[in-house]
C-alpha cells in the first residue's frame, strides 16, 4: 500500500531579492494548495509585488527555490554568482499555467479589448481561433465590458482597464492565478463582482495569489492570509487568525488601521 | 577678365587637378597661351557637369572649357568657338594580341562608352547590330570595369586612353587596340568652347586667338607634352 | 597593385601626396554638414509642432513642405536655388535699380541642405513627440504650464531618446548629402578623393582612404550620440 | 521649357522608371528584414551579436552610399572573374551587370539605417507591456512577434515614411555603375541636350508622385489604430 | 452697508461631454465652497473621471460654465459649433491653482521624485529651487517616501509612485485639489494618513473634489458626496444622507454593495 502524495499548487521557498543594495525580500517561503486563496497584504513598499513577479519569473529571485504545478524549476549558477533559471523553455511552460494580472494593467495598446484577450489563447495554448473569441466574449461579459471589446485600451477608463486585464488573465484557464491589486481601480459593486469570480475560481479548484489592500475582501475570500512587513513573512494563516488574533506587534497595527 | 568653366572632374590628360589642387592639363595649357595672345586676365571657375550651363546662364562663368564636343543638338542651348582639338576616337581592351578597332573585331563584345559622347553617337551608327554598348558617367568608371573583365573594350577618346594604358593597373591588363575608321559626320565636329548664346564677341575673339597660337606653334609645342600626336 | 609604401606617398599630406586633399575635403564636409544640420533642426521643431498643433492651414502647408522637399532629389534644389534663383533674385533687384548680389555657393548650399533636412527632421520630431505617453503631458497641464514651459520641461526631454536614433541617422546622412555641392563648385572630401583615384587611378586605395575618413567622422559622432541617448534614457528601467 | 525630346527617349524613360522602382522596392523589402535582425541583435542579450550588428550600422551608416557601391562592384566584383568557372557558369550574366550590385549596395545601406530606427523604437516600448507577454508564457520569439515588433513598428511608423523616401532619392546613385534608372536617363538626355532643368523636372515629378503613394500608404498604416490625444 | 458675497471655490453647472456618440456627461453641476471635501463615487465608466478631468479642461468639455477661485471661466463658440476656451491664458492660470493627482500617478520618468514633486513650484509658481526643495521633501517625508526622493519613478512600487504624485500635487499649494482615486494603491495604514493629510488640507481652508471607491474614506472625509449614474448626478448630499438614507435606487443598491 502507498500513500499518494498530492504535490501542492504552488510551493515557493526561502525567496531573496534585492536590488542593488536594497534588499526587498528576504527570505519568504508559501505553499499553496488547489482552491487555495492566499492572500498577500501590507504596506507599501513591502515587497508584495516583487514577491508576486518573483513566482512568475519577471524578477530573477538571488535565491530561492520554486516548484510550480508539482514541477521543480531548475536553476543554475551564473558567472555573477547569482542563480538564473536553466531553461527558460521551462519557465515559458510554467508561464502559460499561471495567469497574471497586473498592479498598472499593461494592457496591449496596439490590440483592441478582445485581441489582448484572445491573443494567449491562440498564439500560446494555441487554441483555435473562434473558441477563443468565444470564451474571451463570455469573460468579458462576465467582468462587464462586452460593449467595449472593441475599443482600444487608451480609450477606457481605469476600472475598464482593469477589468480586461483580469479577462485576459483568466482566458488562458491559468491553474495558478496571480493578482496585483486586482480591484484597486473598481467600485464597490465591482469589487464584489470581482470577489464572486475569484471565489468561482477558487470553487473550480484553482490556486489564487493575490495582492491586495482591501482588508474586507481579503477575509472574505481568502483560505489564507500572508502579512509582509520589510521583506519578510511576519503573520501567515487563516484570515481569521491574522484579522482577529495576530501574533505580530507589527500585524496589530496594520489590521487595526484596516478596520478603523 | 575671361571666365573659364572647367569641370572639378579629372579628365586627364585636357584637365586635372593636382595634389595642391591647382588645375593643371592641355587645355589649362591652351586657356593660358590663349590669354596670353589675347592679353586677357584668366580665372578658372571649378564647376561640376551638372553646374556647366546654369553657370553660363546666370553669368558665373563666360566660357566652358571642358572637352565638350560640339553636336548639332547642343547648339540648340549654346554657341560654340571654333573645335580646338578632335576627340581621336581609339579602343583599349584587355591584352589578348589581337589587334584592331574593326566591326569583325568587336562581334559579340561589351564595349564601355561614356554617356552622350560623340564615340556613344558613332557607335551606334557603326556597331550597334553587333555590338553591345555598355553607358558610363565617366571613362575613369568604365576602365576599372575593364580591368575586371565586365566590359571588353572602352572606345573613347585616345587622349584619355593612352593616359590610362601609362598607369601601372593600365600596362598591366591592356593594350592600345586602334583607332576606328574615320567619319568625320560624327566624329568631325572636335570639341570647342561653349559661350552664351548671343556672345558673339567673345567667341569671334576666342575663335581668332585659337587660330593665332596654332599658327604661331604654340600650340604645337605644349601638345606635344601631352601628345605623340596632333590632336587638332 | 602597387607596392605598400607608393600607396604611403601618394596618401602622405603634402603634395605630391594626396592626404592634404582629402583632410581639407573632410573638413569642407563637416562644415557644410553641420550648418544644415542645425538650420534643419530648427526648421524640424517648427514643423513638428506645427504639424501637431491642430492648425488647419498650418499642418495642411506643413504637409507640403514635408511630402515635396523630402520628395524633390536635393541636387535639383540645390541647382535651381544656386544657379536659378540668384539669377531671379538679381533680376528683381535689377529692376528695382539695385545692383547684383553674390549668393556665395557654400551659403546656398548649407540653406538648401538644411531646407530638405528640416523637412526629414520635422518627421522625426513629430513621431517622437506622439510617443510620449499622453498622461505625462496632462500632468503638466494639470500645473498650469504653458505651452512653452510644459515644451521645455516635459516635452523636449521626454522626446529626446525617442528622436535620437533618428536624429543619428539624419546626421549620417547630411555627411553623405554634402557631397552634393559640388555642383556649385566646392570641393569636399567624396569628390577630392574621385580626383585623387582618377589622377592615380588607384581607385580603391583612394575609396577606402576616404570610407576611412568618414568612418572616423562617424564613429566619433556616434560616440556623442550614445552618450546622449544614455543620458537622456536615464529613469527607464533596461529592457531584460 | 522644352519637352520635345520625351519622345525620342521614352523606352529609355519608362525602363529607367522600371528599374528605380525594381530597386527601391527590393532594397526597402529585403533591407528592412534584415534590418529587423539588426534591431533585435542590438537589443538582446548576446554580447557577438550586438558587436556585430553595432558594426555593421556604423560602417554603412558612417560611409557614403556612393562609395560602399564602388567598393563592392569595382572591388569586390572585380575579383569574381578571378574565381574558376565563375564566368562561365549561369550566375555569371547576373553578377556582370552593375544591377544585382546596386540592390545589393541599396540593401545593405537601408538595413542599417532601419536598423538602427527599429532598435530605438523597440526600446521605447514601456516594459509594462512586454512584461505582460512575459506573464502569459509567450516565448522571447512570440513576444518579439506578436508583442514588441508590431509596437516598435507603430512607434517608428512615422520615421520609416522618411526612409523609404530617402531612398528612394539614393537610387540614382546606380547610375554610377552603369544602371540607367531615371535619373541617369535623365543625365544621359541632359548631356545630349544640354537641357538642364526639364529632364530633372521629370524626374522630379515622378518621385513626387511616388513619395505621395509611399507617405499616403504609411499614413494609412499610420491611423489604422486610434491614438487618444 | 453691503453683503460680502462669499464666491465659492468651484462652481461647475451643466457640464456634457460625448466621444463621438457616447454621452459621457449629461449635465452635471457642482459648488464647493473653502474647506469642502466633496467626494464623487459611482460605478466604473459612470464618468467620474471624465468629470474631473473637465474640470481644469484637459477634456473639453461641450457645454457647461465654470467658476474657479471666483473667476468665471470665458467661453467662445469655435467653428465646429462646440465650445472651446477664449483665452488659454486664463486657463493656464487657473490651472496652477487647481491640484490634480492622477489615476494612473503619470509621474515624469525622466525625473527623480525630488525633481518631480519641484519642477511646477519652480518652473510655473516661480518659487526660489531652495524654498521649493525644503518644502517638497517635508512633503514626501509627510507621505513618507523621503528615502525615496532620488529615485526615478520606474523604481517605484505602486504605492509609492501614488504617494509621489500625491506629494507632486500638494507642493503647489493648490486652492482647489482634485483627486482621481488618491488612495487606489495604497494599504489600509496609508489610506489613513493620507486621509489624514486631506483632512488637514480642509482644516487649511482648501477645497478638495475627490473621486474614490473607498465608501468608508469617503464617508469619513467627505463634507458632501456625489453619486454619479450614466453621466448624470443620482444623488448628492452630506454623507450621512447619502450613505444612511439614499434616494435613489440605484445609489441604494451601490451603497448596499460599499458596505456588504
Ligand atoms: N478618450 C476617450 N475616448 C472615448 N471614450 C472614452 C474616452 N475616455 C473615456 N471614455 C469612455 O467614457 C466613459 C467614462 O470614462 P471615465 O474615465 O470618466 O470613467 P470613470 O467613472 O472614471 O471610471 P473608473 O472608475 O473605471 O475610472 C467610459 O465608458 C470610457 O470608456
Ligand atoms: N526595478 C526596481 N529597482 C529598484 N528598486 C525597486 C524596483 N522595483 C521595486 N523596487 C523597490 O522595492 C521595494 C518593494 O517594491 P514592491 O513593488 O514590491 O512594493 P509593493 O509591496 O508592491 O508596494 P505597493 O503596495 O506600493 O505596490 C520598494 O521600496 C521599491 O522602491
Ligand atoms: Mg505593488
Ligand atoms: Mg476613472
Amino acid at each position: 500500500m502507498y500513500i499518494e502524495t498530492v504535490k501542492p499548487a504552488l510551493l515557493v521557498s526561502d525567496v531573496h531579492k534585492s536590488y542593488g543594495a536594497h534588499k526587498v525580500l528576504k527570505g519568504i517561503s508559501l505553499s499553496a494548495e488547489k482552491g487555495d486563496v492566499v492572500s498577500i497584504i501590507g504596506s507599501s513598499g513591502s515587497g508584495k509585488s516583487t514577491f508576486l513577479r518573483c513566482i512568475n519569473f519577471l524578477e530573477i529571485p538571488d535565491q530561492g527555490t520554486f516548484q510550480i504545478n508539482g514541477e521543480d524549476v531548475i536553476f543554475r549558477k551564473g558567472r555573477d554568482g547569482k542563480c538564473h533559471p536553466a531553461n527558460w523553455r521551462q519557465i515559458e511552460r510554467l508561464r502559460s499555467g499561471l495567469g497574471m494580472v497586473f498592479q498598472s494593467f499593461n494592457l496591449w495598446p496596439h490590440m483592441t479589448i478582445l485581441q489582448n484577450v484572445i491573443e494567449a489563447p491562440i498564439h500560446v495554448l494555441r487554441i483555435e481561433r473562434k473558441a477563443a473569441i468565444e470564451k474571451a466574449e463570455a469573460l468579458l461579459a462576465k467582468v462587464g465590458l462586452y460593449d467595449k471589446k472593441d475599443a482600444y485600451p487608451a480609450f477606457l477608463s481605469g476600472g475598464q482597464q482593469q477589468r480586461a486585464s483580469i479577462a485576459r488573465a483568466l482566458c488562458v484557464d491559468p491553474a495558478v492565478m496571480l493578482f496585483d491589486e486586482p480591484t484597486s481601480a473598481l467600485d464597490p459593486e465591482l469589487v464584489g463582482e470581482v470577489l464572486k469570480v475569484i471565489r468561482g475560481l477558487a470553487e473550480e479548484g484553482r490556486t489564487m495569489v493575490m495582492v491586495t489592500h482591501e482588508m474586507k475582501f481579503a477575509r472574505d475570500v481568502s483560505t489564507r492570509v500572508m502579512f509582509l512587513h520589510q521583506g519578510q513573512v511576519e503573520e501567515l494563516g487563516p484570515p481569521a487568525q491574522v484579522f482577529g488574533a495576530p501574533t505580530s506587534a507589527r500585524c496589530k497595527e496594520f489590521v487595526a488601521a484596516g478596520s478603523h | 577678365e575671361i571666365r573659364f568653366g572647367v569641370v572639378n572632374e579629372a579628365y586627364a590628360p585636357y584637365t586635372t587637378k593636382d595634389a595642391s589642387g591647382k588645375a593643371i592639363g592641355w587645355e589649362i595649357d591652351l586657356m593660358d597661351a590663349i590669354c596670353k595672345e589675347l592679353k586677357e586676365q584668366c580665372t578658372i571657375v571649378d564647376v561640376s557637369w551638372d553646374g556647366l550651363i546654369p553657370a553660363l546662364e546666370s553669368k558665373k562663368i563666360d566660357v566652358i572649357w571642358s572637352s565638350m564636343s560640339i553636336t548639332d543638338e547642343r547648339k540648340k542651348r549654346i554657341d560654340f568657338t571654333d573645335k580646338y582639338y578632335s576627340a581621336l576616337a581609339g579602343m583599349i581592351g584587355a591584352k589578348d594580341g589581337v589587334i584592331g578597332a574593326t566591326a569583325e573585331q568587336l562581334k559579340g563584345k561589351t564595349v564601355g562608352i561614356a554617356v552622350s559622347t560623340t564615340q556613344s553617337a558613332y557607335f551606334k551608327k557603326h556597331f550597334a547590330e553587333i555590338a553591345t554598348e555598355k553607358s558610363y558617367a565617366t571613362v575613369d568608371e568604365s576602365f576599372q570595369d575593364l580591368a575586371s573583365g565586365r566590359v571588353d573594350y572602352i572606345f573613347a577618346d585616345t587622349g584619355p586612353l593612352k593616359e590610362l594604358l601609362k598607369t601601372d593597373l593600365g600596362k598591366e591588363c591592356c593594350e592600345y587596340k586602334g583607332s576606328v575608321e574615320a567619319d568625320d559626320a560624327v566624329l568631325g565636329a572636335g570639341v570647342g568652347g561653349g559661350v552664351r548664346k548671343g556672345d558673339d564677341e567673345l567667341r569671334e575673339k576666342l575663335n581668332g586667338a585659337i587660330k593665332a597660337v596654332r599658327a604661331n606653334g604654340t600650340y604645337a609645342e605644349f601638345s606635344k607634352k601631352y601628345f605623340d600626336y596632333d590632336p587638332y | 597593385m602597387s607596392s605598400p609604401s607608393s600607396i604611403l606617398d601618394m596618401l602622405s599630406i603634402s603634395p605630391p601626396g594626396w592626404g592634404g586633399v582629402l583632410i581639407t575635403g573632410a573638413f569642407a564636409t563637416l562644415f557644410i554638414s553641420f550648418g544644415a544640420y542645425l538650420f534643419g533642426m530648427v526648421l524640424g521643431l517648427f514643423g513638428a509642432l506645427g504639424k501637431l498643433s491642430g492648425f488647419a492651414p498650418l499642418q495642411y502647408a506643413l504637409n507640403v513642405y514635408t511630402t515635396i522637399v523630402r520628395a524633390v532629389p536635393e541636387l535639383i534644389l540645390i541647382v535651381s536655388l544656386y544657379y536659378a534663383g540668384t539669377d531671379g533674385l538679381n533680376r528683381i533687384l535689377a529692376m528695382a535699380g539695385l545692383g547684383p548680389v553674390e549668393v556665395n555657393g557654400l551659403v546656398a548650399a548649407i540653406a538648401v541642405l538644411g531646407f530638405v533636412q528640416g523637412a526629414y527632421m520635422t518627421e522625426v520630431l513629430r513621431g517622437a513627440i506622439l510617443a510620449i505617453p499622453v498622461g505625462q503631458l496632462e500632468a503638466a497641464k494639470s500645473f498650469g504650464m504653458r505651452p512653452g514651459l510644459r515644451f521645455r520641461r516635459i516635452v523636449l526631454p521626454a522626446l529626446i531618446p525617442n528622436a535620437l536614433p533618428g536624429f543619428a541617422n539624419l546626421w549620417m546622412s547630411v555627411i553623405k548629402d554634402s557631397a552634393l555641392i559640388a555642383v556649385v563648385g566646392y570641393q569636399e572630401l567624396a569628390l577630392a578623393a574621385r580626383v585623387a583615384a582618377s589622377n592615380t587611378k588607384q581607385y580603391m586605395v583612394f575609396f577606402l582612404a576616404a570610407a576611412a575618413l568618414y568612418l572616423v567622422i562617424t564613429i566619433l559622432s556616434n560616440l556623442l550620440f550614445s552618450a546622449l541617448e544614455a543620458y537622456f534614457r536615464r529613469g527607464q528601467r533596461p529592457v531584460a | 521649357m522644352d519637352f520635345s525630346w520625351i519622345f525620342e527617349y521614352q523606352d529609355l524613360l519608362l525602363y529607367g522608371a522600371f528599374l528605380t522602382c525594381l530597386l527601391l522596392t527590393i532594397s526597402v523589402t529585403l533591407g528592412f528584414a534584415l534590418a529587423i535582425l539588426l534591431a533585435i541583435a542590438q537589443v538582446g542579450r548576446g554580447s557577438i551579436a550586438r558587436w556585430l550588428s553595432k558594426s555593421y550600422c556604423t560602417f554603412f551608416r558612417g560611409t557614403p552610399l556612393l562609395i560602399q557601391l564602388w567598393l563592392i562592384y569595382y572591388g569586390l566584383g572585380s575579383y569574381l572573374p578571378h574565381i574558376p568557372g565563375l564566368r562561365s557558369s549561369f550566375l555569371w550574366p547576373v553578377l556582370r551587370e552593375g544591377l544585382f550590385f546596386a540592390a545589393l549596395a541599396l540593401t545593405l545601406n537601408f538595413a542599417a539605417y532601419q536598423g538602427e530606427i527599429l532598435r530605438g523604437a523597440m526600446l521605447a516600448v514601456p516594459k509594462g507591456e512586454l512584461e505582460a507577454a512575459r506573464a502569459v508564457g509567450m516565448s522571447p520569439w512570440m513576444i518579439l512577434r506578436r508583442i514588441w515588433l508590431p509596437r516598435a513598428i507603430r512607434i517608428g511608423l512615422p520615421t520609416f515614411a522618411g526612409e523609404v523616401v530617402l531612398q528612394l532619392k539614393a537610387t540614382p546613385i546606380v547610375f554610377s555603375v552603369t544602371v540607367m534608372d531615371l535619373y541617369g536617363a535623365a543625365y544621359k538626355i541632359r548631356q545630349d541636350t544640354l537641357l538642364v532643368y526639364e529632364p530633372l523636372l521629370l524626374v522630379t515629378v515622378f518621385y513626387v508622385s511616388l513619395t505621395f503613394l509611399i507617405t499616403q500608404g504609411f499614413q494609412k498604416l499610420e491611423n489604422a489604430i486610434p491614438v487618444r490625444r
